[in-house]
């Protein structure tokens, strides 16, 4: 590695801020160079994504990169460090970044003041929590990847919006503050921020300073896990999520992701099988916690008619089977669960944007019919039936492809077969069920993994329950809504995220192998350490 | 000359005070400090074109020891009031007549009054050029009107005319 | 002896204007009325000033003198724009 | 204890300690009055003792200790008390009249009419 | 001292938390306002007692760290006091325009019956 | 390879036909012959196969997918999957034949053939799995593809409603199936199906087997309609007759009978799986057949006579014997082909009189004879008439019955009587859907005038009721390889003697048959009456109404249940969030120090300094004054929470952080004044003396016991911290580089703008975002009403006050310049920085509004606060990247001092250069924000918006913010 690839990993987040920076300065008419601007800032990212994981993934077994800022020393300057799995996420980053944009550039782009600077600033945000080594450095990128989902959150303002946000903002201010403490009781005790380095001194530790590590530690899990919506930490999703705008939202979907991210990396990183006294810390609460989670997502699916809150609640799901599976602690389902990240990320993007068009045209009235429909035993279909039976209605051209791209969603986030969601539920389920591999040992199963696999299965029915109602609500049932009126640039970042989807079903063999060899090294976090820490100036 | 020292004085002042801060008076700093003194002197000119003319140094100069001493003659009787008792003085607002209009004199005025203890600048209109005094302990009015308006009214007006 | 006086004399000054502070900040809580809670933070904002520079004495070092400068310089601004919201009901018009 | 001050010799100890003493004080007085004087117009007065020579003590002092201990001019402190100088009228004035105004929108008897409002 | 130090986080902490639990805007903001200051002085403990002096060297030096307060956590509270005020501001004006859209000043927009 | 060839084209085929279909316009007739060509392609491969099957070989081919998984796409034929393969695309093709002239030219056909052919490859996916896993994955696929070709009319209510229920029952029996699977495969070992078969003993015996079982058997079960899952299928004849022809014939439904008898090697066997599907197939196969007899519409009753059938097969099934097994092959393969040529039969009526009621119909023998004769004998093969295919297949059901009666339970012994009956209904509806139709008069009043339909449109009726006649007069020479290979691919060497023959001699199983046919025509006279009264239901038996009951668990689980949950789970309130956060992160860092403990470190105290300690309670009193006061004496609070920060400070001196010290205050000055500047749109509070409610005051009690133990939490964390020894930690590192390394001697400042620039630059950009936020959502600031008009402190007349005050104002600010210069210069090696410098400088600014009012400002300078933050972002960001260029790392340094002659050193450091973005960007924000805020009240003056339905009366006030 030299020249310029060297330096590919801090462009994720060099090169937004740069042309953030130039975006904020521009005037606001200047909009259809923001969009040029924006748009290849996020191909260059994901062309730098798509060649970071290919580097990782060339590098074998411990195949991690290290960028040192500012060229100090990695125990005290800070690090970026790429793996597979931040490259991965990085990979995911980019494509819900460009979905986003392209979808912005229809309309929301110009509904509020800097659209393109903020979507540049949040890329970066997401980007830095990714790729840095640096506990410090990653409470900044939380909070810059935050300010910038406060500022997309209220872009195009408005009540809901606003309400929602208050909410949002003050719990994530709130858990700002959680993990401060945490880090700085982390720095208290073991007198390092570098995530290898401490995990380099965690064996080292007297024993007597060990509680005030975990505390810490357990007080920045708290932190992440409103993040990443835990239950009961997580209220603030459905309505924030709900109410942003479909841009906005999609990139969401990465969002809470950034907290499981966070949990998985740490727990692994600083409470991994050979850290001694302190392995599994706290893993037990995760599976609890996932579970419940899914449960509570399964069911705010289940009892909601809005489309914007299904999708808000099949991000609980997404990220309560994150946490669970990082809870099992296990290789094989860790593997699964990075697929499950990624393709549930996509879908749920997808979605959100999907969801808009879909309400375009509808009258307002539908919904407030669409309560009284649900008792659906009243009998108004005879008449109808006596009309025109059997004679098919054709569907135009924009709506079949609604549908067809809603289908596609719905099967992804319910798990179902042929897409890429079903992949991943079977390798979390293998996994659970066979941590040592298919048929190798007879590896008992935990009350927790047997919870999980049924959350999974009845939370994957409740997203199709509530799928179908939606989708025959809005595709099928309501007859003379208008044909709503999509624009090419609209739909096609839905079909992107989509046939990334269909791509990862087709191409499960390679996409797993990437996984898992993920997995494999993020469980075993000594060649990580050691290259982080081990090198010197 | 107007345009590149619009208020020299406030100019002069910024210098003086760069020096200071910096303790030094290497040529570096020197020029550092001018160049900010004159940055200091234009932002000004934006916000207040006017220029004043301050003339008599002398009687500034006499002003200042003036109320310097004054100024500690009052930390003492005010020192007196608060730890004495409140029956032995009387409190209250004396309404003044003043012949200056000058803003910036007016300022310097304020900043007296205030500065000293027992004197406390409360209302002034500027249309009548009446200012409201509030006085902590108020003996003698004609006493107040007589320190302000020739104590210090006086001198002001020598100074910015 | 003269470091031994002017120690305690130093600590009994710091002493004064700790309790000045407190004072202060008595006529912050009881007001009762804004304008007394403001010339009480005013106070409050002055004492402090005072004290970071008898800090700077104590430890004989003068990184503090730009803590005091910069409350001498703009100590008043949070009191004045307080003042000028009871007066308009507005920081800026 | 103050580190430097065994190389203070006591000229210079002594002015800093009185110094020290009185300006604090002054300041302390100040603030008690802020304590014991009744009505808030008078409060208004109490913090000028520190702003006025008990400002000026303390920062005398600190000017006489550095001086001293550095065998150079530190006056920098001066700086200081310019910028109270200037300030607190602008605080004091502002809240004064505020007060006032106050004061007079409900009606307080105790304080002096507007001046193009003839008492009623 | 320690433990005066370790009771004013824990005063200002506190109140700051029972703040954050307070159903009006303006209660939430100053609370947050005050776990940020207990939160800074919280990291600024976690770098010991601070006895030693201001990490200002002397030009040339290498500071000792024996001598010298830890630089670390004055730079990590630095960072969080922008960050603080930062997300102060944002709230406050979120505050504003939610009190616009609702009308009122509860955190859920209306008071719960 | 040859294998490898036919086997994928036989799945993949009907997708690439369903691909191509789905592009075609949306009237495109043609689109039919694609389809059929498609199928018939299909059944020429699977015949290709045959033959292979036939040698004894088992053809299979396999195609990495997903290794890591344990997943291959893997295909095996033997002789039951080929039997399947056939019915499956044999009877698609004569169902695309016959859609081809049933379907109407206006409907929109390449979806409908599209949907067809998908769901056939997803059908032969299924049956030519050979990896469990994988069936699922085609099982799931059949399901939606069965769901899109029900709800293909989605124009009828009925249509959307049979697709859902029809999905919600296939596809949440298939999430099941697939957690039986999984379980399966946990116990194996393996997930392919060879493994799996040969594993039956250890799968049995294994404590997994039941809970395997069970979740199988429940895919199963709600696939094949098997009661009490067996609601939806009736629902499902929303879809047009074709699919119907297709789906509950020969394909959808037999998809779980396919599972029980492909598994049967390895789940059947105990009396767990006799004990299960025994009841469940008998009183399927009775109450489908009860039912079928009472319905009207001929689709309905074909639907539960399908009902009935299959909980006949299950019950063959469950017999665990080796006879029975090939009998419900057989009767699998019998009911495929007299099924689907009934519902083709029905069709045909349909489509030609306009009316499929049975009570409307009448003598259509007259004007449609060859249509009526095929159905005549399609139904005499359901009803188990001799020389027909179904005649053959029942009797060996009656023989299982029989030998199963040996068995001494109950429910063992009534087999044999349950099956006589079972025909007797059979007969009956079989009886009641020829004579009720094509017998009697003829009648008039039909929506259409029936006439025979299209020739074409018969043949694939002709085809199947040949079928029915060949196997029912000839079975051996006929189905008798293809029943062969299919029993032995699953019995394998255990694969009894059985003979197929129409005549075994007299024996107890042909006078069943016989009783069957009596008692079913005595059964038709006897009902005819009240069948032709046209009363709608079944009676005994109209409680059961499985829709309903979906109905009503459908509206509970997502209204009642789900919403009643979620009330109980979550809030939609703040406050209640807030307090679980506080709390959680309180009993989580509890948990994790309760094991151990939390004692003080044994480093020696710091004496007490009573003047800190003083300064503290200034604090503590300030901080709790501002808690108390904060609700109705807003202003008062704000004066308090400035004593905080202000204590904070001092603290942050006193311990020898001068930078923090100036930031801190710095930035308290800005957040005051921005939240008076806020403070004008808030609504007016007085204190109000209720809320003294017991309830309320409980609440209060909690909260403050929460937050007293947050407090003293943090209290003993940070004592027992500062009482430990310090860790050998990293901080040294940056004392002893600082200057040597990074060139500036105020470590703090070289930690922020080079060793962790990084930081710093991420912190500046939070600033930007906040400010652009602020920004943007104050452009749609709307003030509440009652904000909107002056504030009433200026009510009162007032002149020349701000006159004086404004000189000095006006005069402070060159000052405020050259100080905020001088910060930014040195705060390399001393106190200040970028930050400091850039914050004072927006104060100065402030201090202008304020003194001059915004539009007076404006006149007279300019700030571009967004330019100065893009140029701030960019330097600083430009900076770091600037050292990419010398092939160094982001944001490496570089520092030297140019020797500038007379005027001194003048160091030069990229560290100041960024410190330089840090200052514009920071003052560009701050200034941004306060303007930005401070412009609401210049645009005041503007329409009152209409009071928002949302908002509540505040209680009226009188005073201003504070008493
Ligand atoms: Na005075
Ligand atoms: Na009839």
């Amino acid at each position: 590695m030299n020249g310029w690839q060297q330096h590919l990993a801090i462009l994720p987040i060099a090169l937004p801020l740069i042309l953030g920076a130039i975006m904020v300065a521009l005037d606001e008419h200047r909009w259809r160079l923001k969009a040029a601007m924006g748009l290849a800032s996020i191909l260059a990212m994901l062309a730098a994504a798509a060649a970071l994981a290919v580097q990782a993934h060339a590098g074998g077994a411990a195949s991690l990169q290290v960028y040192r800022l500012g060229n100090w020393p990695a125990s005290f300057g800070i690090v970026l460090m790429v793996d597979r799995l931040s490259a991965l996420l990085l990979l995911v980053t980019a494509l819900l970044g460009l979905a986003a944009l392209l979808y912005a550039l229809a309309h929301w782009q110009r509904m509020g003041a800097h659209f393109h600077a903020l979507l540049q600033f949040q890329l970066m945000g997401l980007n830095g929590a990714f790729l840095t080594g640096d506990l410090f450095n990653l409470f900044v990128f939380f909070e810059v990847l935050l300010a910038a989902s406060y500022g997309l959150a209220l872009h195009g303002s408005g009540v809901a919006r606003v309400k929602a946000g208050l909410h949002y903002i003050s719990m994530n201010l709130a858990a700002s503050l959680l993990f401060l403490i945490g880090v700085s009781m982390i720095y208290g005790v073991a007198g390092t921020l570098n995530m290898a380095d401490l995990a380099a001194r965690l064996p080292r530790m007297p024993a007597a300073d060990r509680p005030l590590l975990e505390a810490g530690a357990a007080i920045l899990g708290v932190a992440f896990l409103v993040k990443a919506a835990m239950w009961p930490l997580g209220f603030w999703l459905m309505p924030t999520y709900a109410a942003a705008s479909p841009p906005a939202a999609a990139i969401f979907s990465m969002m809470s992701k950034v907290g499981v991210y966070a949990v998985l990396r740490l727990v692994l990183l600083l409470f991994g099988p050979e850290t001694g006294e302190s392995a599994g810390f706290g893993n037990t609460w995760l599976m609890a916690g996932g579970v419940v989670t899914i449960v509570f997502g399964a069911i705010s699916v289940l009892g909601t008619q809005d489309l914007p809150r299904l999708a808000g609640g099949c991000v609980l799901i997404s990220s309560g089977t994150l946490l669970a599976a990082v809870g099992a602690g296990q290789i094989a389902v860790t593997g699964g669960a990075l697929f499950y990240l990624t393709s549930s990320a996509l879908a749920i993007g997808a979605l959100f944007l999907l969801i808009e068009l879909l309400d375009r045209g509808r009258d307002l009235g539908a919904d407030v019919l669409a309560v009284t429909l649900e008792a659906f035993g009243d009998g108004d279909d005879e008449e109808e039936q006596q009309g025109d039976d059997g004679i098919g209605v054709p569907i135009p051209m924009t709506m079949a492809a609604l549908a067809t791209c809603f289908l596609c969603c719905a099967l992804v986030l319910a798990g179902l077969p042929p897409l890429s969601g079903f992949i991943a539920k079977f390798a979390m389920l293998d996994g659970i069920l066979n941590p040592a591999g298919l048929g190798k040992g007879p590896a008992l199963v935990t009350p927790g993994g047997w919870a999980l696999l049924i959350a999974l299965i009845l939370s994957g029915f409740a997203t199709l329950l509530a799928m179908t109602r939606a989708g025959i609500r809005n595709l099928w049932a309501d007859l003379d809504r208008a044909v709503p009126r999509v624009g090419a640039v609209e739909i096609a970042p839905v079909l992107l995220l989509i046939f990334v989807c269909i791509g990862m079903t087709v191409a499960a063999g390679p996409v797993m192998r990437y996984m898992q060899a993920t997995a494999a090294s993020l469980h075993t976090p000594q060649d990580y350490v050691r290259q982080v820490v081990g090198r010197p100036r | 000359m107007r345009k590149l020292l619009p208020h020299p004085l406030v100019s002069a002042a910024l210098l003086l005070l760069w020096l200071v801060l910096d303790q030094t008076l290497a040529p570096g700093p020197v020029l550092i400090g001018s160049i900010i003194a004159l940055i200091g002197g234009w932002t000004l000119a934006q916000l207040d074109p006017g220029r004043p003319r301050l003339r008599r140094p002398g009687v500034a100069l006499r002003l200042a020891g003036q109320v310097l001493l004054d100024v500690a003659r009052s930390n003492l009787a005010v020192a007196r009031a608060i730890l004495g008792r409140p029956k032995d003085r009387r409190a209250g607002f004396i309404r003044i007549p003043l012949a200056l209009r000058d803003p910036r004199a007016l300022a310097v005025l304020a900043a007296i009054l205030t500065a000293t203890p027992g004197s406390a600048w409360v209302e002034y209109d500027g249309e009548e050029g009446c200012l409201l005094l509030h006085v902590l302990d108020l003996g003698e009015e004609e006493e107040w009107m007589r320190l302000v308006k020739d104590r210090y009214e006086q001198p002001l007006m020598e100074i910015f005319a | 002896m003269t470091a031994m006086v002017l120690s305690w004399c130093l600590l009994l000054a710091q002493l004064m204007l700790a309790l000045a502070m407190l004072c202060a900040t008595w006529r912050v809580l009881r007001g009762p009325r804004a304008q007394d809670r403001v010339v009480g933070l005013d106070t409050l904002y002055v004492n402090a000033m005072l004290l970071l520079v008898t800090f700077g004495i104590r430890s004989g070092t003068q990184v503090y003198f730009e803590a005091a400068l910069v409350i001498a310089l703009l100590g008043f601004v949070s009191t004045a724009a307080l003042a000028k919201f009871l007066m308009r009901g507005e920081v800026i018009e | 204890m103050i580190p430097q001050a065994a190389e203070l010799p006591w000229f210079a100890a002594l002015p800093v300690a009185l110094l020290l003493l009185g300006g604090a004080g002054l300041t302390l007085i100040g603030s008690i009055g802020l304590l014991r004087l009744r009505s808030f117009y008078e409060r208004v007065h109490a913090p000028t003792l520190a702003t006025s020579y008990g400002m000026g003590c303390i920062l005398i002092a600190s000017m006489i200790f550095f001086s001293v201990l550095q065998t150079r001019l530190v006056i920098h402190e001066v700086v200081i008390g310019a910028f109270i100088v200037l300030t607190t009228p602008v605080t004091l004035m502002l809240v004064a009249r505020a007060a006032l105004h106050r004061d007079r929108l409900e009606k307080n008897a105790t304080v002096p009419p507007s001046i193009n409002q003839p008492a009623t | 001292m320690e433990l005066v130090l370790a009771l004013a986080i824990g005063i200002l902490g506190g109140s700051g938390v029972w703040l954050l639990m307070r159903p009006r805007t303006f209660q939430l903001i100053i609370g947050l306002s005050l776990l940020s200051y207990a939160v800074n002085l919280f990291i600024f403990s976690m770098g010991r007692f601070p006895v030693g002096a201001a990490p200002i060297l002397e030009p040339g030096g290498k500071g000792d760290p024996a001598s010298f307060a830890d630089p670390l956590p004055q730079s990590l509270v630095l960072t969080a006091i922008v960050i603080g005020f930062a997300t102060t501001a944002l709230f406050l004006v979120v505050m504003l325009a939610a009190r616009g859209f609702t009308g009122g000043d509860h955190v859920d927009g209306r008071p719960p019956r | 390879m040859q294998d490898a060839f036919y086997l994928l084209a036989a799945v993949l085929l009907p997708y690439a036909g369903a691909l191509i279909t789905a592009l075609l316009p949306a009237n495109a007739r043609t689109v039919a012959w694609l389809a059929g060509g498609t199928a018939l392609l299909t059944l020429l491969m699977v015949v290709l196969g045959y033959s292979d099957i036939a040698a004894g070989r088992i053809p299979r081919v396999a195609l990495p997918w997903a290794p890591e998984l344990g997943l291959s796409f893997t295909l095996r034929m033997d002789g039951f999957a080929a039997t399947f393969a056939v019915m499956a695309s044999g009877i698609g093709f004569l169902v695309v034949l016959y859609s081809r002239y049933y379907m109407s030219p206006d409907d929109p056909i390449p979806r409908f053939f599209s949907f067809l052919l998908a769901f056939m490859g997803s059908m032969m996916g299924l049956v030519l799995s050979a990896n469990l896993i994988q069936l699922v994955f085609f099982w799931e696929l059949t399901s939606l593809f069965s769901f899109l070709l029900i709800g293909y009319w989605q124009n009828l209510a009925a249509a959307r409603d049979g697709a859902r229920m029809a999905l919600t029952v296939t596809a949440g029996g298939g999430l099941a199936l697939f957690a039986g699977v999984l379980v399966l495969g946990h116990i194996v070992g393996s997930y392919e199906l060879d493994a799996v078969l040969a594993a039956g003993n250890l799968v049995r015996a294994h404590p997994l087997y039941l809970p395997a079982l069970v979740l199988i058997l429940l895919g199963a079960m709600t696939k094949s309609a098997q009661f009490p899952f067996h609601f939806w299928l009736p629902h499902a004849m929303a879809a047009p007759t074709p699919v119907s022809a297709y789906l509950h014939s020969a394909t959808l439904v037999k998809a779980g009978i396919f599972l029980l008898a492909r598994l049967w090697p390895v789940l059947a066997g105990t009396d767990a799986w006799f004990w299960i599907l025994c009841p469940v197939g008998l009183i399927t196969l009775l109450v489908g057949a009860y039912v079928a007899i009472f319905q009207h519409d001929m689709k309905a009753l074909l639907a539960y006579s399908t009902i009935s059938h299959l909980g006949l097969i299950t019950l063959l099934l469950s017999l665990n014997s080796d006879l029975a097994m090939v009998a419900a092959v057989f009767h699998i393969i019998n009911h495929a082909t007299f099924k689907a040529s009934l519902f083709m039969a029905a069709g045909i009526i349909d489509h030609e009189t306009g009316t499929r009621d049975i009570r409307r119909l009448s003598g259509l023998n007259q004007s449609m004879p060859f249509t009526a004769r095929l159905a005549l004998v399609a139904a005499g093969a359901m009803a188990g008439v001799p020389l027909l295919n179904g005649f053959i297949s029942k009797e060996m059901f009656f023989t299982e019955a029989l030998t199963a009666a040996t068995t001494p339970t109950l429910l063992h012994s009534i087999l044999p009587i349950a099956a006589t009956l079972a025909s007797i209904l059979a007969v009956t509806y079989s009886l009641r859907f020829i004579h009720g139709a094509f017998f009697g008069p003829e009648t008039d009043d039909l929506p259409k005038k029936p006439h025979e339909p299209p020739q074409f449109m018969r043949v694939p009726v002709e085809i199947l009721v040949f079928a029915c006649m060949v196997v029912g007069i000839l079975p051996s020479a006929t189905v008798g390889p293809l029943l062969d290979l299919a029993a032995r691919s699953i019995l394998g060497d255990a694969t009894p003697e059985y003979s197929l023959a129409v005549w075994h001699g007299f024996n107890l199983p042909l006078v069943m048959s016989l009783i069957a046919l009596a008692g079913g025509v005595a059964l038709y006279r006897l009902l005819y009456r009240h069948l032709n009264a046209g009363i709608d239901g079944t009676p005994l038996l109209e409680r059961l109404d499985g829709r309903r009951a979906f109905d009503q668990v459908m509206v509970f689980i997502s209204w009642r249940f789900a919403r009643a949950l979620e009330r109980l789970m979550a809030t939609d309130r703040l406050q209640m969030q807030l307090r679980l956060l506080v709390c959680i992160a309180f009993l989580a860092a509890t948990l994790a120090l309760l094991p151990h403990g939390l004692a003080p470190g044994g480093v020696q105290l710091t004496p007490v300094d009573p003047v800190v300690a003083l300064m503290w309670v200034v604090g503590g009193a300030c901080a709790i004054a501002a808690a108390y006061q904060a609700k109705y004496h807003r202003l008062a609070a704000l004066v308090m929470l400035g004593g905080a920060g202000l204590v904070t400070c001092l603290t942050f001196v006193w311990f020898s952080a001068p930078d923090l010290a100036l930031t801190q205050l710095l930035v308290e000055i800005v957040t005051t004044v921005l939240m008076l500047l806020g403070l004008r749109w808030m609504p007016k509070r007085i204190e109000s003396a209720g809320s003294g409610h017991i309830l309320a005051r409980l609440r209060r009690l909690r909260d403050l016991a929460i937050a007293a133990a947050a407090g003293l939490g943090l209290t003993a964390i940070s004592y027992a911290t500062m009482t430990r020894v310090s860790p050998d930690g990293i901080s040294r590192q940056f004392l002893e580089r600082a200057y040597t390394e990074g060139g500036g001697t105020n470590v703090v400042n070289v930690i922020l703008v080079d060793f962790r620039g990084f930081d710093t630059m991420g912190e500046i950009t939070v600033l930007g975002i906040v400010a652009l936020t602020v920004f943007a959502l104050l452009r749609r600031f709307r003030p509440a009403a009652e904000s909107v008009g002056m504030p009433e402190q200026q009510q009162g007349e007032a002149r020349d006050w701000l006159l004086i005050p404004a000189v000095t104002m006006r005069l402070i600010f060159p000052v405020i310049i050259a100080v905020s210069l001088y910060l930014l210069l040195r705060g390399h090696d001393q106190p200040g920085g970028g930050f400091i410098a850039g914050l004072m400088l927006a104060i100065g600014i402030l201090l202008q509004y304020m003194a001059g009012g915004t539009r007076w400002v404006e006149d007279h300078l300019r700030v571009l606060p967004l330019r100065w933050m893009g140029f701030g972002l960019l330097l600083a960001a430009g900076t770091g990247a600037a050292a990419i260029a010398f092939g160094k790392p982001f944001l490496t340094s570089y520092f030297a001092y140019a020797d500038l002659g007379p005027l001194g050193k003048l160091p030069l450091a990229s560290a100041v250069i960024f410190d330089l973005g840090v200052f514009a960007l920071v003052f560009g924000a701050t200034v941004l924000m306060l303007i930005a805020l401070a412009h609401q009240s210049v645009r005041r003056p503007r329409a009152a918006p209409p009071p928002p339905v949302a908002a509540l009366p505040e209680p009226a006030a009188a005073a201003a913010g504070e008493n």
